[in-house]
């Protein structure tokens, strides 16, 4: 049968149990997901955009994470930019400020355009910012990652459940497909009307589900002693063997601290000094001289 | 002699329900006792246990009636800490009773909820892991592992809080039958060497009833009969038409008895089985 | 334990809201665990509908607003509170919106989760839409009315990002009106007549807003 | 029928389920799957459906490749699979519509879709009155039935029943496998059915298959698997109590492969009072069980 490679489960899919974004701390991880999808949002600049998609692309890799993965998510690469540039082709705005280019039979004008470009680039860059997140952790990481930084117990226990739900509703969601296909249905027949339909089918029994979810973990944590304050009746405080498992050690501080200072520097600097502006962009000059060119 | 749970004539009718699931139930349990509670499906077996727990009135709303005491103190009057260290639960639907993300985090919620130290977690979590054999699960999430082994994630979650009253509602539905048998043993040396109460909800009574000081029948929201294994299994016949399946080993002997082959105790395990049926067909000459 | 089987007449508008003389409402863990599961669900309906027809960040197909409705009818702030978080998450998975975009949707999806359940209350609409009048007001206020207010500001808030131009603005806001109106009013309509009678149920509902 | 090849399967995260799984089930078989939590049991059940593809091997269904593309309504025409949970195979808002579900899917016109559905329904038992209700909420015994009636009303030629008896009572048990042996026997269907209650298997399955770590470690007729209790304990599986009492007494003369507790009472009387010799049925075509236990003696 060979060695299984045993692989943990993430939020988006697989990723193998050594890889070695598990070797930091779950706070630091959550440090470079505030790096990288809240930073481009400061940052006009394309090149710096594409530099942090190369990076994030590398952290992926480094990180084992399978490509089919991330392959997933090329038709709405596509679209998106399909989209953006369609909007600023069809919809410019005030034509007679603005340059026109005249290629293949049509008219562009350059500001439009570009500010999409310069658009495109930032949303994919936050975009997979949150993928890699999402591919390197578990609902446990996220849950670690919140106690460690003193969220209230109640808070933290919502946001895990709600993603484990998430899961378990995925589960859901494919068991009833396959209860569908066992009585016939043949996914790639189907109209676009017919799959709309389809989720009704879905979301029926998933709702139904949830209410009884609901139910029974609501008396299972009253079972286990759970009250809504998270105290423990009689004084005493909830303990927190969680976190004691996942001491935060210098070099996570390190990594953590790093990463937002970085954020907070780029965010800083942008605003009082402009210099991610799209306007110092090097390939903006080399276009725009193309299009004086012509 | 102390009583761990006392029913004094209780009711419960739930919301939008057309006539009461329990009705003026009455039940006496002494500490440290086996109890092993048999009956058909939607009789009220669960909604007893619900209500000993104190489920029943805290978490779900309706109607009740009478009282439920746990060691002399009315349920209605704790909160679910105590409760929680007092009485543990294991419910009879493995899906419905997962709260954390993983198995590991599943056992020590319950600790962590009722204030048991960090240093002493880890220990607490071993020994019950290791005793349910899920040791190689703990990093697992509970949803994601097969039925039978929920079933014994849930009690090791259950056994690492050290209840005094242990509530097992259906705790095998899922699980092989060797793996039954560890359910049973485990079940067996809480009683024997922990002297902890336990009650059993169980289709399966062929398992826990050699285990059982008494077995109690509930049916149509009543209990319809109690008694000690020997003599509650003695009317095969009427118990199978409520839904319930005696031990084979009984069956067999009671069927015996009534063609006037066999007289005397019915036996409950495999071991007396064996020994009364070699008496007989000794008896009979047929042992060659 | 499960819901008894009846037939569905029951207490109807005045009546599903009406707390009974002594009745005790208070929010206990179900409405905490309510919201985690309505987050859940939120999740993966939002992240589905936005993979299904991938056209960019206005979805034109985003059954999301069906949850976010239907939140706020069944569950009050509980329902709002989860109709507001769940898109964060459900974009970031569906690539739709990263998460300061999402940050600056949340106006937008208040609107989309409180408005049904407010006029709902306000005016005693029956969740199980049992009369034209609870059919009106589901429509044109928690549909309609709640969509249009949700793509007015979401719009505006992707011209500020400077996704669109200000001239696509028009376009887009009829995009996001569209596509959250058609599976809201299929869906929606669907989760409130046949789920509604098990809520209405369920120890969870909340007659009030908290409980 | 059946024939599955070298079948293997493996969990996205690469856990192994299925490792070499080679059987072959003939038409009118009663087969019951066994083994011990995590063997492959429901994996294997849902391979043979076609709703799972193994990662190795191949399965072929009354002449179709399950692999191949385009086979689904082909193939549940010859195969259906009733899920252990009602709650997710329930995805209609009526009873009605429910049972209509698949054979709308595979094209039945109307007319001959109504009858199909009241009489599917009427032979599991769900009566026409429950027609509008909604699945939710039934019972769970009657949510099973429903299920089952959804899965006959394609009139698949076998059907794979995923723990029928979990949850049941005695007498439910009893109903659902009555019913599944009245399919069996009197419509002809080849029924497969994965269970941990060895007292049922017993009773009903004329062939048992245990599987253990995603192999076939037995496969035979119920009375000759049952009798081999050392292979059975590799797979956690021990036989039926009646059949363990059986073999204790084989030396005084009782046959050691008793399943029931019928047959078992019948030969003790017989061994030990000397009565005529009670026809015991072969294990090749019981005949129609009491139930796995006693009934009236009359």
């Amino acid at each position: 049968m060979g060695e299984a490679q045993i692989a943990k489960k993430t939020l988006l899919g697989m990723v193998p149990a050594d890889s070695p974004f598990y070797r930091f701390h779950p706070v630091g991880r959550m440090a470079l997901l505030i790096f990288l999808s809240v930073t481009p949002l400061f940052i006009d600049m394309p090149e710096v955009n594409l530099g942090l998609i190369l990076v994030t692309l590398g952290l992926l890799w480094w990180g084992r994470v399978r490509m089919q993965q991330v392959r997933r998510y090329l038709p709405l690469l596509v679209t998106v930019a399909i989209f953006m540039f369609g909007v600023a082709f069809l919809a410019p705005g005030n034509r007679t400020a603005l340059t026109p280019i005249r290629s293949v039979g049509a008219t562009f004008y350059f500001e439009p355009m570009w500010w999409a470009f310069v658009s495109y680039c930032r949303l994919i860059a936050m975009l997979f910012g949150a993928i890699l997140y999402f591919s390197t952790n578990r609902e446990r990481d996220t849950l670690v990652a919140l106690r460690s930084l003193g969220v209230p117990f109640a808070v933290s226990y919502v946001a895990a459940l709600s993603l484990r739900s998430a899961g378990m509703f995925m589960e859901d969601f494919k068991t009833i497909r396959e209860a569908q296909q066992a009585r016939g249905l043949d996914l790639e027949s189907l109209s676009v009307v017919e799959k709309a339909k389809l989720y009704t089918m879905y979301t029926v029994p998933l709702f139904a589900v949830a209410l009884r979810r609901a139910d029974e973990i609501s008396n299972a944590l009253f079972a286990k002693g759970y009250t809504l304050s998270g105290r423990p009746a009689g004084g005493g405080r909830r303990t927190d063997y969680l976190r004691a498992q996942y001491p935060v050690r210098a070099r996570d501080w390190a990594v953590s601290v790093g990463l937002v200072g970085a954020f907070a520097l780029v965010a800083a600097l942008s605003k009082t000094t402009g210099v991610f502006s799209d306007h110092l962009s090097p390939l903006r000059a080399v276009v725009v001289g193309m299009v004086a060119a012509r | 002699m102390r009583l761990a749970v006392e029913v004094e004539r209780f009711s419960w009718r739930c919301p939008f329900a057309q006539r009461d699931a329990l009705r003026e139930v009455s039940l006496a349990i002494p500490a440290g006792e086996f109890t092993l509670v048999v009956g058909p499906n939607e009789a009220g077996k669960t909604t007893l246990m619900l209500a000993i727990k104190g489920i029943i009135p805290h978490s779900l709303a309706g109607r009740h009636d009478g009282t439920v005491r746990v060691f002399g103190e009315p349920v209605a009057q704790k909160n679910a800490a105590v409760l929680a260290r007092q009485v543990g639960y294991v419910f009879g639907d493995p899906d419905a009773q997962f709260t954390a993300l993983t198995v590991e985090e599943e056992i020590l919620f319950g600790l962590e909820n009722v204030g048991v130290p960090t240093s002493e977690i880890g220990a607490r979590i071993r020994r019950a892991s290791e005793l349910t054999m899920i040791s190689d699960l703990l990093d697992k999430p509970p949803y994601d592992i097969s039925g039978g082994e929920k079933q014994r994630v849930a009690i090791a979650s259950v056994l690492a809080m050290d209840p005094e009253i242990l509530i097992l509602d259906e705790p095998t539905s899922m699980i092989d039958p060797l793996g039954k048998d560890l359910i049973v043993d485990i079940c067996g040396s809480l009683k024997r060497d922990r002297r902890m109460t336990v009650i059993v909800v169980e289709h399966n009574v062929e398992a826990f009833a050699p285990l059982a000081d008494r077995v109690v029948l509930v049916r149509d929201g009543r209990i319809e009969r109690e008694g000690a294994p020997r003599t509650f299994f003695d009317d095969v016949e009427s118990l199978i038409d409520c839904g319930v399946y005696p031990p084979q080993v009984t069956q067999v002997f009671a069927r015996l008895q009534r063609r006037g082959l066999y007289a005397g105790p019915l036996p409950l395990t495999d071991e007396e089985g064996v020994a009364a049926g070699t008496r007989l067909l000794q008896g009979a000459g047929r042992w060659r | 334990m499960s819901v008894p089987r009846t037939a569905s007449v029951g207490p109807s508008g005045e009546a599903v809201w009406a707390t009974e003389r002594g009745e005790r409402r208070q929010p206990g863990i179900v409405h905490v665990v309510m919201l985690a599961l309505f987050i859940g669900i939120g999740i993966v309906v939002g992240t589905l509908g936005s993979l299904a027809v991938p056209i960019g960040f206005v979805s034109a197909f985003w059954p999301g607003q069906a949850v976010q409705a239907v939140g706020g009818v069944w569950f009050g702030w509980w329902g709002v509170l989860a109709g507001m978080f769940f898109p964060f998450i459900s974009n970031a998975l569906s690539g739709s919106a990263p998460l300061p975009v999402s940050a600056a949707y949340l106006p937008a999806n208040f609107l989309q989760s409180f408005l049904a359940g407010a006029a709902f209350r306000w005016l005693r609409v029956d969740p199980r839409l049992q009369t034209s009048r609870d059919w009106f007001v589901w429509v044109v206020i928690g549909v309609l009315l709640a969509n249009f207010l949700g793509a007015f500001w979401g719009t505006y808030v992707l011209t500020w990002f400077g996704m669109i131009t200000a001239s696509a603005r028009p376009t887009a806001l009829l995009g996001w009106f569209f596509g959250n109106s058609v599976p809201s009013l299929i869906f929606g309509s669907i989760l409130l007549k046949y789920v509604s009678p098990m809520v209405l149920r369920s120890k969870a509902f909340a007659k009030g807003w908290w409980a | 029928m059946i024939r599955a090849e070298r079948l293997a399967f493996r969990y996205p995260d690469g856990t192994p389920a299925l490792d070499g799984v080679t059987l072959t089930i003939a038409a009118g078989e009663f087969v019951a799957l066994i083994g011990q939590n995590g063997a492959g049991k429901t994996t294997l059940a849902k391979c043979l459906a076609g709703l799972l593809r193994p990662t190795h091997g191949r399965v072929v269904v009354g002449g179709i490749d399950t692999a191949a593309k385009g086979v689904m309504k082909a193939l549940v025409r010859r195969i259906g699979y009733v899920f252990q949970n009602p709650d997710h195979q329930l995805f209609n808002t009526r009873v009605y519509d429910e049972i209509s579900y698949g054979p709308k899917n595979l094209g039945v016109p109307e007319r001959e879709r109504d009858a199909v559905v009241r009489e599917v329904a009427a032979v599991a038992g769900v009566r026409p009155e429950l027609f509008s209700e909604h699945p939710f909420f039934l019972s769970k015994g009657l949510r099973q039935r429903v299920a089952i009636a959804s899965t006959l009303a394609i009139r698949p030629q076998v059907i794979v029943v995923d723990e029928p008896t979990t949850g049941q009572d005695y007498r439910q048990s009893i109903d659902v496998m009555e019913f599944l042996t009245r399919l069996w026997r009197q419509q002809g269907h080849t029924i497969i059915i994965v269970t941990h209650e060895m007292p049922i298997v017993a009773a009903y399955a004329q062939r048992v298959i245990a599987l253990c770590r995603g192999r076939v470690l037995a496969d035979g007729p119920t009375r000759e698997v049952f009798a081999q209790p050392d292979l059975l304990a590799q797979t956690f599986v021990k036989p039926p109590q009646v059949t363990r009492l059986a073999r204790a007494w084989a030396g005084a003369g009782v046959r050691a492969d008793a399943l029931t507790v019928d047959e078992l009472v019948d030969e003790v009387v017989r061994v030990a009072g000397g009565e005529r010799a009670v026809a015991v049925p072969r294990a090749g075509r019981q005949e129609p069980p009491a139930g796995p236990g006693a009934q009236a003696d009359a």
